[in-house]
């Protein structure tokens, strides 16, 4: 690497720091130009150019000199620098020193893989300048060629065809009412026992034995359950009624025991 | 066709530019005190017969699409557009109880009906305005159209089913209802006489249905 | 000269009046549906050579003057916007590598982009966001526009200013890839001249950007 370093310092030397163009000896002027460039990048790119040189034979060497003499120098004249301007700097110099050490001694990655990545990345930043530049001369619309100045228009406008179908209409209206409808409450068709037929159940039964029987005995048998609870009321009712007429009598050991029931003579 | 001379193209591409008429002076002032009226006449000859004519109007020279083919500029793009549940339900409330107003229409419905929903059917051309009535507040009545009868093959209102055929044919069910026989429905099926019997119950409406719809 | 067919004259009109570039299905659709790409074919032959010519950009049609007579026509009004130089190496970068994200555009660039450089692009319509690459952060990716294309004059992406050859060098892959390709093939030479193959290497991308350089 070494000798290529050497090789391509030569002609920068020639070119020098001539390069920056004919105002370069007025250091104000050159230096003040700080804020144009857009960043380090920007600033390598630009004392790569001032090599006149293609960027692949660009001396990576050289660029770093440049842009350590460049920095010192803005730096003595006291312009402020961008932290990554001295990050870069300080980078290069790195770069600089290991590309000059021995190769032996060297790490990985190498430098000249590094100094090969600046290269690669300042052809990259070169190449889209370049792009840049030859989209913007181009002819541009509005600039160079103009469409039509005062178009008449197209204009569409949007008339709605509705669709509906019978059916949807028809519907509709029944939801409508059935939303709407008064609401009845129909009570379901339930299996009942009359008070009648319980009375006459329990009376019956009172008949056939004097000893005292549990209510629910008076119940029908396999009676479906809804039935049933409709029995044990109208029983109940039932026993209460004959109980008044004096034909029956009531007894209940505990609050919600078994009621028992037994006749009267 | 022979090539435009390098006038008649700059003439050409100016009038082409340019943001309103310009009169053969500035015309020519823009293009460094040419004589631009050969090359005006020239291009009038050229577009003749074209979808585009150049033409002077009070003067001044314009280029301007032909005019038989002026209704390309302003088209008519028909959408065809399904009417929205809130609508249908008004569209029927108005059929069925015309003339009604929009109060009358919110009491049946049992909810608010915004205003474009109206103004959907009054552009549909199937609810028109049919006056006043006459009680305090004057409120706006509506009724239908022949439009309305003809878009649904109505020869009169009468033909519209009645509650009770509406009820048999399902429509008057609450819809929870109607829902929870649709829905019901397929669970039996376990024993297969019971499906058929549900199917019999269910296909009752739409037969019904075909039948109304044989009569509108 | 032949008189255009009633095709031709309804496409050229069509396109005259449009106040915006119009795709051929917009063409198609605004004339119900004919098939116009051999009227507009035509339509290119006629104005060939005339100061106002037909183009594709981007998929789109519209007319527009001759470019050989912006000499005449050229106005620096505000209509054109200024663009920073940041703001034009951010557009290349943008319509040479699409689609690319923010940070892919500081890597070329080795600086942050401004948030407002974006935005210029985006607000003159020139790119748009194109999604978000499905990697770790899912970060915005950027493409450019027909309005792009429209305004530089390309019919499309393929048409930008030396991108085969900056395609063909791989100055438009990333430095890794680069590198990558770059350190695996020198190695095997190492014994003979490292240097030599290294610089025949490296030497592809710029003899390609000459070669552009001349084209424009």
């Amino acid at each position: 690497m070494s000798d290529q370093a050497e090789q391509s310092v030569a002609p920068f030397a020639e070119d020098g720091w001539d390069g920056p163009g004919s105002a370069a000896n007025d250091d104000k002027a050159l230096y003040l130009e700080l804020d144009g460039w857009e960043g380090p990048l920007d600033l390598l790119l630009d004392l790569a150019r001032r090599q006149k040189v293609d960027l692949r034979k660009i001396s990576i060497l050289a660029l770093v000199d440049q842009y350590l003499t460049y920095i010192d120098r803005a730096g003595a004249l006291k312009l402020e620098l961008a932290a990554d301007y001295l990050v870069m700097a300080a980078w290069l110099a790195y770069l600089k020193s290991a590309l000059l050490l021995p190769r032996e001694e060297q790490e990985d990655p190498s430098p000249e893989e590094l100094a090969l990545r600046l290269q690669l990345r300042l052809q990259r930043l070169g190449a889209m300048r370049e792009a840049a530049a030859r989209l913007m001369g181009r002819d541009r619309l509005g600039r160079d060629v103009f469409r039509r100045g005062a178009p008449e228009g197209l204009r569409v406008d949007r008339r709605n065809r509705w669709q509906c179908e019978w059916f949807d209409l028809v519907q509709a209206y029944g939801q409508v009412k059935a939303r709407t409808a008064p609401v009845v409450h129909m009570v379901r068709d339930r299996m009942v026992m009359t008070l009648d037929s319980a009375l006459a159940r329990v009376s019956s039964m009172l008949g056939v034995t004097l000893d005292w029987m549990e209510l629910r005995d008076f119940l029908p048998p396999h009676a479906d359950p809804r039935l049933k609870r409709s029995a044990l009321a109208s029983s109940f009712v039932a026993a209460l009624e004959l109980a008044r007429l004096g034909k029956a009598e009531l007894a209940q050991d505990h609050t919600f025991g078994p009621l028992r029931l037994r006749g009267i003579r | 066709m022979s090539a435009p001379d390098d006038l008649v193209r700059a003439v050409e591409a100016t009038l082409f530019a340019a943001e309103e008429p310009m009169s053969v002076e500035a015309i020519s002032t823009h293009l460094g005190g040419a004589e631009v009226r050969g090359a005006l006449a020239e291009l009038v000859a050229h577009y003749e017969g074209r979808g585009v004519q150049l033409v002077e109007r009070g003067k001044r020279w314009h280029f301007q699409t032909a005019s038989d083919l002026a209704h390309l500029l302003r088209r008519e793009r028909e959408e065809v557009r399904r009417l929205s549940r809130a609508a249908t339900e008004v569209l029927a409330i108005v059929a069925y109880h015309e003339p009604v107003s929009r109060a009358e229409i919110e009491a049946i419905r049992g909810v608010q009906t915004a205003k474009g929903t109206l103004d959907v059917l009054l552009e549909a051309g199937w609810v028109r305005v049919a006056g006043r009535r006459e009680v305090p507040g004057r409120p706006v009545i509506y009724a239908t159209t022949p439009e309305f009868l003809a878009h649904f093959g109505l020869q009169s209102r009468r033909d519209l089913p009645g509650i009770d055929e509406l009820r048999a044919a399902g429509l008057l069910d609450p819809v929870e209802d109607a829902m929870a026989a649709l829905t019901d429905a397929p669970e039996p099926p376990a024993a297969a006489g019971d499906e058929a019997a549900g199917c019999t119950e269910l296909s009752q409406g739409p037969v019904a249905l075909a039948t109304d719809d044989e009569n509108a």
